[in-house]
């Protein structure tokens, strides 16, 4: 078996254990929530006789580790319950908000690679001069505010003050597109409707900038440490010796190799966009997964509560795999691990 | 008579810190022959390393260093150079070899991939397969057994010993008239590290190569140079020719020197704990080793 | 120490750090004496003075019921600093004694112990939180213990990678020659070499907590009104935007001001230690 | 990295350009609610849920616009016959479906809202039975005269019974889910629109119905999109800029102001209701009747109508006279209005037999309704002046619902806005105040009182205005003394509009109809050009 390979079957048992001791952990949590969610479900009117039926039919009744039997027995069936409030099945619910999540996140995770590892890079090759000056500070900024501010922040300036984006959604009204992936990015070209397909980019750029923003800052701050410390290293010492262009260098000896610590990181930071886009779904009534879980939080929606956890924790930890795996191939020490 | 392929006069340097400038080179001249293999010798933070670093012109880019005194390569001044031409001479007529063979080479790239990277400074539209031939035959010229293999391979797979052959090949693969080994194969076991110096003699000599060797390992000088230079604290105290050097040590400092070598078998650091007010005494020249008039 | 000082001090961007983080400190020390209007921390409510432009003596405006908003974001930095000390204070010890009992017992100890912990790294932070606080009521309380619950496995995990280096040190396996018991070897001889990372973490976390804090807070998850809080003051305001800006953009702004003060002085102090190295 | 930035940078402003393109020329009506938009009729209770129901599915009788009393809709006639009701049907109605409306549609939409029993079922809690005497009557059997039936009909939708069986998933039931799972994603009704699609916490998108029974006027919007959840900034921005037509009545009155000095039309309904105060009277202190006759006193009326006012002319509330709001049987002149008395206060609470000093009130407010935080500050400030502590506790909207079933856990002092939602002041006190009923989100009194429950069934039994008026006015004095709730003010809802639809319903008192949510009638609105 390659190196490779062996790699991701560890990380997917140990993910699976980790997925397991997570829905354990939000299964319970859940389900101490102070409040009756059978009641909270039928609403204000229903009657007591209604509400024990629900209950036995949810099994609330019944100890804590046979509910969780049963929830994992569904969940084998792909069946996360019906979600107390919306009245619909859960999965259904993530399913068709999902999408904008993962859209608004790839954006973001799009623009953190772009600007952030590209302003390390600079600000690293350039080390101790005005440019890193700015730069550092710059994205030391960017780290230093929530989501939400930075939201508001570029809410009022660029929709607002300087109408260039639209402030909330995610298409324009008049567009009606057939929902094939439920990505409108992709749906709108699919559908070849240029025009919706540009209304789709101009809503996503501001929500998606905001979440990036801290992103941003933290990629170039890491990109930046761990290129100086590459910087250090005998190798970048002897391309010089060799004159190698300083650009060449900085590419190929300093920042490729610095990426290998930095991706990890950079992992991680993609996958607590997950969370920050709560934040932001919050400001531009984004309407994904994550106003979805918090609508569910603030409503005690157990199933969906659940549903929600679990699913934004797989993504997270299918990140983490991604990562490793992007990880792995630039850094041949792990890809050749078997001729070590 | 022609140029010396490197001449250094009167050089001093000082590093500008927070509380001042620190000089480390107090005005040291020097200067290598072609074909030439001279030593450079002192302690670790003696100087040696930061001359070779200025003759490469890499001490130049720092910002905080203060550099004066001339540079001379085959005739011509280096500070007379733009970085750009100062760079253009650097793996192509100089070259360098590294203490650490490993850790000297990209851990991100297969050798070849290096080797392609080298030989395009000499010729820039070489294409990989032509560079992989010609790598192939400069690795083997280092007593490589099996030269495609190493260049499929990334130099944490290959041992120290074969790390420092790829480092000799790269460094002489260009054909450079100078050759800076900065403490070659310190950080290899002691056989491994004769091994590949007695290589690297060989293809010097066979190449009419100049080679500023600086060490502190005084056995490994004897072995390898024609002339050497004794440093100490920014300061040439000692000039001759190495085997008049070694047979008559006549600074305190090179005699001090030369007490501690039974010491460090190992090829480890000399250990010179007491320090001398003698050290600071006049250079001592050996016969016939004047340094070359001004620019001629 | 002569040098720290002089590298602080020549370097603008700590200074700026010191200076923000003395700000922020000071006025949360002393708001009694700086607010101009130390009773708007609390229920007050004039009519007459509702949703007022940043003008005299209102420097940055009045909120819905007619408070000060200056006011108010001075006593929220000191809500949001406590609850900040609160949070390190216990979070800290918890994560790094876990940290230790994995890194230096290892078989099944360490396995189970870093399960728990990568449970807990594999849920986004904030999600977590807010799911407890899902559950919770939302106090001030409450939420340090929601935050306090996502930060003690980043000190596991700091920890555990120190002590599995160090476990393998001489002086370790010395103090194990003599008998030295477990305990002793864990908090006396591996614990005082994990000190310096761990303080400077804290250094850099405490603008993070803030950070987390206010943003479970904007959720509506944090502290309740109408104690002052940057979080809330945010969300609340926004609904108010573009019109009344200055109800989110101040409270906004002293976030960003707060949290970039302590990484500037966090990051100093990283490169310091890092260099003392 | 730096060198494909910059063309995806161009390629983004380029993109951006291109929505500055002309729009298309069918007309959208865009409209905002506060979610979750139950599109299932018999679960409807929320404005959002009414819209749906208005719009998608049509009921009996309909409202009168401008005037007291209702009209036929889908049926023909009605007529009492001692304590029932016969009611006659339309010959002439399909449904979207194309099945025919029959009087088993009517058996079956009845039966199926009893079985649910969520939404307004309780409605119909004295209808005994229901019999589809042929195809196009039906016979409503009541256990008592019941007055208010009639405004009752108001809220049952006729629901495509054949349509229904044919999606008919498994449940409990003999009649499987009564179409619960098909119903909550589709329309199955008469209505003037089509549901196109529907996410409950997004958007419902609806389109004319050109099959309607009455017809839809060419001016009404050919597509209607009911959006969920948007954020009241949003709203305010999206109106000015003409992106968006019709905002919720929940924005702050701030936000209406700046969109009124925009020149955005304000849209209005009075549904007769108004803002409550409820205070817990199981809970000591308020378990004492002069305490609550203290805080009564205590709160301040005309800051309270102070910050619901809008502009000159608009206010979300008008001052409350009483406990029933003015217009309605039993209600007070509107020149007898409630203020504040802080002396009649300290009196009453020198008459209590609790010291405010040994209590904290807990003063929740609805999480969903930012202006409620303003009132707990209020109140907090008002209450303080007497020597009570007080805390204020944001509180879900469905939380609430469900703390509210025990005494123990609802708090001293809850707000809610009730309207009556058949226009009956049946609708609007009974679910309040009967004993029977207490302890849900209407009723967190926990008021027990035999001489209120007395009046409450005289007033729905009564069949003559005049006394009903004066079983109301005896309610309204007898709640006044019994102090459980603060009438803070009468209610009006508020909306913003664009000046690219016309809402007669909810602009001209002559078209307006008694009942929350009936004026967003689509069918009756006209989109202007542009």
């Amino acid at each position: 078996m390659s190196p490779v390979l062996r790699l991701l079957a560890k990380r997917l048992v140990t993910s699976m254990i980790v997925l397991i001791g997570v829905s354990m952990l939000i299964f319970s949590i859940a389900r101490v929530i102070p409040g009756d969610p059978a009641r909270i479900a039928l609403g204000p009117n229903a009657t007591a006789e209604q509400v024990e039926n629900l209950r036995e039919r949810l099994h609330l009744n019944e100890p804590l580790p046979v509910q969780y039997g049963h929830f994992v027995a569904d969940l084998a069936r792909g069946d996360l319950g019906i979600s107390l409030y919306t009245n619909r099945p859960v999965t259904r619910d993530i399913a068709q908000f999902l999408p904008a999540t993962l859209e608004l996140i790839f954006v973001a995770g799009l623009m953190m690679i772009v600007i952030g590892l590209p302003l390390g890079a600079l600000s690293a090759r350039y080390r101790h001069t005005w440019a890193d000056n700015t730069i550092r500070m710059v994205s030391l900024l960017g780290v230093s505010a929530p989501a939400f501010v930075w939201a508001v922040i570029l809410m009022l300036l660029f929709a607002y003050f300087l109408p260039i984006f639209p402030i909330a959604g995610r298409i324009a009204n008049m567009h009606v597109v057939p929902s094939i992936t439920g990505f409108l990015l992709v749906d709108t070209l699919v559908a070849g409707n240029l025009r919706a397909f540009g209304s789709a980019v101009s809503h996503i750029v501001l929500p998606a900038f905001a979440l990036a923003l801290s992103g941003i800052g933290q990629a170039a701050r890491l990109t930046r440490s761990n290129m100086v410390e590459t910087y250090d290293r005998p190798y970048i010492e002897m391309a010089q010796a060799y004159g190698f262009p300083e650009r060449r260098i900085a590419r190929r000896y300093a920042f490729r190799p610095s990426m290998i610590p930095s991706m990890t990181i950079i992992g991680l930071d993609f996958a607590a966009m997950l969370g920050n886009a709560f934040l932001v779904e919050a400001v531009f009534a984004w309407p994904g997964l994550s106003r979805y879980g918090v609508a569910a939080i603030l409503r005690k929606d157990l199933n969906a509560i659940v549903g929600t956890v679990l699913c934004i924790s797989a993504l997270f930890l299918i990140v983490n795999i991604i990562v490793d795996l992007i990880t792995a191939y630039i850094n041949p020490r792990i890809r050749h691990s078997q001729r070590a | 008579m022609t140029a010396p392929t490197l001449r250094i006069s009167d050089l001093r340097l000082g590093f500008r810190r927070w509380a001042g400038t620190v000089e480390v080179l107090h005005g040291i001249s020097m200067h290598i022959r072609k074909g030439e293999r001279v030593a450079l010798v002192g302690e670790s933070g003696s100087g040696k390393s930061v001359t070779a670093r200025i003759v490469l012109g890499l001490l130049q880019q720092v910002r905080s260093a203060r550099i004066s005194g001339l540079v001379e390569f085959e005739g011509q001044n280096l500070d007379t150079l733009s970085a750009r031409d100062r760079a253009r001479l650097r793996g192509t007529a100089m070259s360098m070899i590294f203490q650490d063979p490993t850790s000297s080479l990209n851990p991100v790239y297969t050798i070849g991939v290096q080797f392609h990277e080298v030989l395009r400074r000499r010729d820039p539209r070489l294409k990989m397969a032509e560079a992989r031939q010609r790598a192939a035959r400069a690795l083997a010229d280092v007593a490589i057994p099996n030269p495609d293999r190493v260049l499929d391979s990334y130099s944490f797979q290959l041992s120290g010993g074969m790390n420092q052959r790829v480092m000799i090949a790269m460094a002489l693969a260009n054909e450079p008239s100078l050759l800076l080994a900065d403490e070659p194969g310190t950080a290899l076991d002691v056989t491994v590290q004769a091994q590949t110096l007695r290589l690297m003699r060989d293809l010097v000599e066979e190449h009419d190569t100049s080679v500023l060797f600086i060490s502190h390992n005084l056995g490994v000088v004897r072995e390898f140079a024609d002339r050497v230079y004794v440093i100490y604290k920014g300061r040439i105290v000692e000039h001759g020719p190495a085997d008049s050097l070694f047979e008559d040590p006549r600074h305190p400092y090179t005699q001090a020197l030369m007490r501690a070598v039974p010491r460090l078998t190992g090829g480890g650091i000399p250990d010179i704990e007491d320090v001398s007010e003698a050290y600071f005494a006049p250079l001592v020249v050996h016969e016939g080793c004047g340094e070359p008039e001004g620019a001629a | 120490m002569q040098r720290t000082l002089y590298i602080l001090l020549r370097n603008p961007m700590s200074m700026l750090g010191l200076l923000l983080v003395f700000i922020v400190v000071f006025s949360a020390i002393f708001a009694d004496f700086i607010a101009p209007f130390p009773a708007h921390r609390g229920a007050v409510v004039d009519f007459a003075n509702f949703n007022r432009a940043p003008e005299w003596p209102y420097i940055f405006g009045t909120d819905l019921v007619g408070r000060d908003i200056f006011t108010r974001i001075i006593y929220a930095f000191r809500i949001s600093l406590m609850l900040g000390a609160v949070v390190l204070v216990i979070a800290v010890p918890i994560g790094v004694t876990i940290g230790l009992l994995a890194g230096y017992l290892g078989g099944w100890t360490e396995y189970v112990l870093m399960r728990l912990t990568d449970v807990f790294l594999s849920i986004p932070p904030l999600v977590l939180a807010m799911s407890i606080m899902g559950v919770l009521q939302p106090t001030l309380t409450n939420g340090m213990l929601a935050v306090t619950a996502m930060w003690w496995p980043w000190y596991t995990r700091l920890v555990y990678n120190i002590t599995r280096s160090e476990k393998e040190e001489g002086y370790v396996l010395a103090a194990e020659v003599i008998g030295a018991s477990r305990l002793h070897v864990m908090f006396r001889e591996i614990l005082p070499n994990c000190v310096p990372s761990i303080l400077t973490k804290m250094t850099l976390d405490l603008g993070f907590v803030i950070l987390i804090a206010s943003s479970l807070s904007f959720l509506g998850l944090g502290v309740q009104p109408p104690t002052p809080d940057l979080g809330s003051m945010v969300a609340e305001g926004a609904t108010y935007l573009p019109d009344s800006w200055w109800l989110t953009v101040f409270p906004g702004l002293a976030i960003l001001v707060a949290v970039f003060g302590f990484n500037l002085v966090g990051d100093a102090l990283r490169e310091l230690l890092g260099a003392d190295q | 990295m730096k060198r494909f930035a910059l063309p995806l940078t161009a390629a983004l402003l380029a993109a951006t350009s291109l929505t500055a393109l002309p729009a298309a020329a069918q007309t959208v009506l865009s409209l905002d609610e506060v979610p979750v938009g139950e599109l299932d009729p018999g679960k409807a209770s929320d404005y959002a849920d009414s819209l749906l129901m208005f719009n998608v599915y049509d009921t009996l009788v309909l409202p009168a616009q401008g005037e007291p009393g209702y009209s036929p809709h889908l049926a023909e006639s009605w007529e009492i016959d001692g304590n029932d009701f016969v009611v006659t049907l339309r010959q002439d109605v399909t449904f979207q479906s194309g099945n025919a409306m029959t009087a088993e549609d009517v058996v079956f939409s009845y039966d199926r809202i009893k079985a649910l029993g969520q939404g307004l079922s309780f409605l119909f809690a004295n209808v005994t039975g229901i019999e589809a005497v042929d195809d196009h009557t039906v016979r409503f059997s009541l256990d008592e005269p019941y007055s208010p039936f009639i405004a009752s009909l108001v809220r049952l939708p006729i629901v495509d019974k054949q349509l229904v069986m044919d999606n008919l998933a498994e449940g409990d039931d003999e009649m499987g889910d009564w179409g619960e799972a098909f119903l909550s994603d589709n329309g199955a009704g008469t209505g003037a629109y089509v549901v196109v699609s529907h996410n409950p916490q997004e958007e419902t998108v609806m389109e004319k119905n050109p099959d309607y029974f009455l017809g839809v006027p060419d001016a009404a919007p050919d597509t209607v999109r009911l959006r969920y959840g948007l954020e009241a900034a949003t709203v305010r921005t999206l109106i000015a800029q003409n992106e968006h037509d019709i905002s919720s009545q929940w924005l702050p009155p701030e936000v209406l102001r700046s969109l009124a000095g925009t020149g955005a039309q304000l849209l209005q309904e009075t549904g007769g209701g108004a803002f409550y105060v409820k205070l817990n009277t199981t809970k000591a202190p308020l378990d004492d009747v002069n305490c609550r006759r203290a805080l009564v006193s205590a709160f301040d009326y005309e800051a309270a109508l102070q910050m619901v006012a809008i502009t000159d002319e608009a206010a979300q509330g008008s001052p409350s006279t009483g406990a029933i709001p003015v217009g309605m049987f039993g209600a007070n002149p509107a020149d007898q209005i409630l203020t504040r008395d802080m002396d009649a206060a300290r009196e009453y609470l020198e008459a209590c037999e609790y010291d405010p000093a040994d209590f904290t009130l807990e003063l929740s407010w609805i999480a969903e309704v930012p202006i409620e935080e303003r009132f707990a500050l209020l109140m907090q400030s008002n209450f303080s002046e007497l020597g009570f502590n007080a805390q204020i506790q944001r509180v879900p909207w469905a939380m609430f619902t469900d703390l509210v079933t025990n005494p123990e856990t609802t708090p001293h002092v809850s707000q809610i806005f009730v309207n009556a939602v058949t226009g009956d002041p049946d609708t609007l006190l009974y679910p309040m105040y009967h004993s029977s009923v207490a302890g849900t989100w209407q009723s967190p009194e926990y008021l027990d009182d035999a001489e209120v429950d007395e009046l409450l069934e005289r007033g729905r039994t009564a069949m003559t205005d005049e006394e009903r008026d004066e079983a109301y006015s005896a309610l309204n004095a007898r709640l006044m003394d019994l102090a459980a709730t603060i009438y803070g003010y009468d209610r009006q809802s508020i909306f913003a509009a664009s000046n690219r639809v016309n809402v007669p319903a909810l602009s001209s008192p002559e078209y307006a109809f008694g009942v929350d949510g009936m004026g967003f009638s689509f069918r009756l609105m006209e989109m202007t050009a542009e």
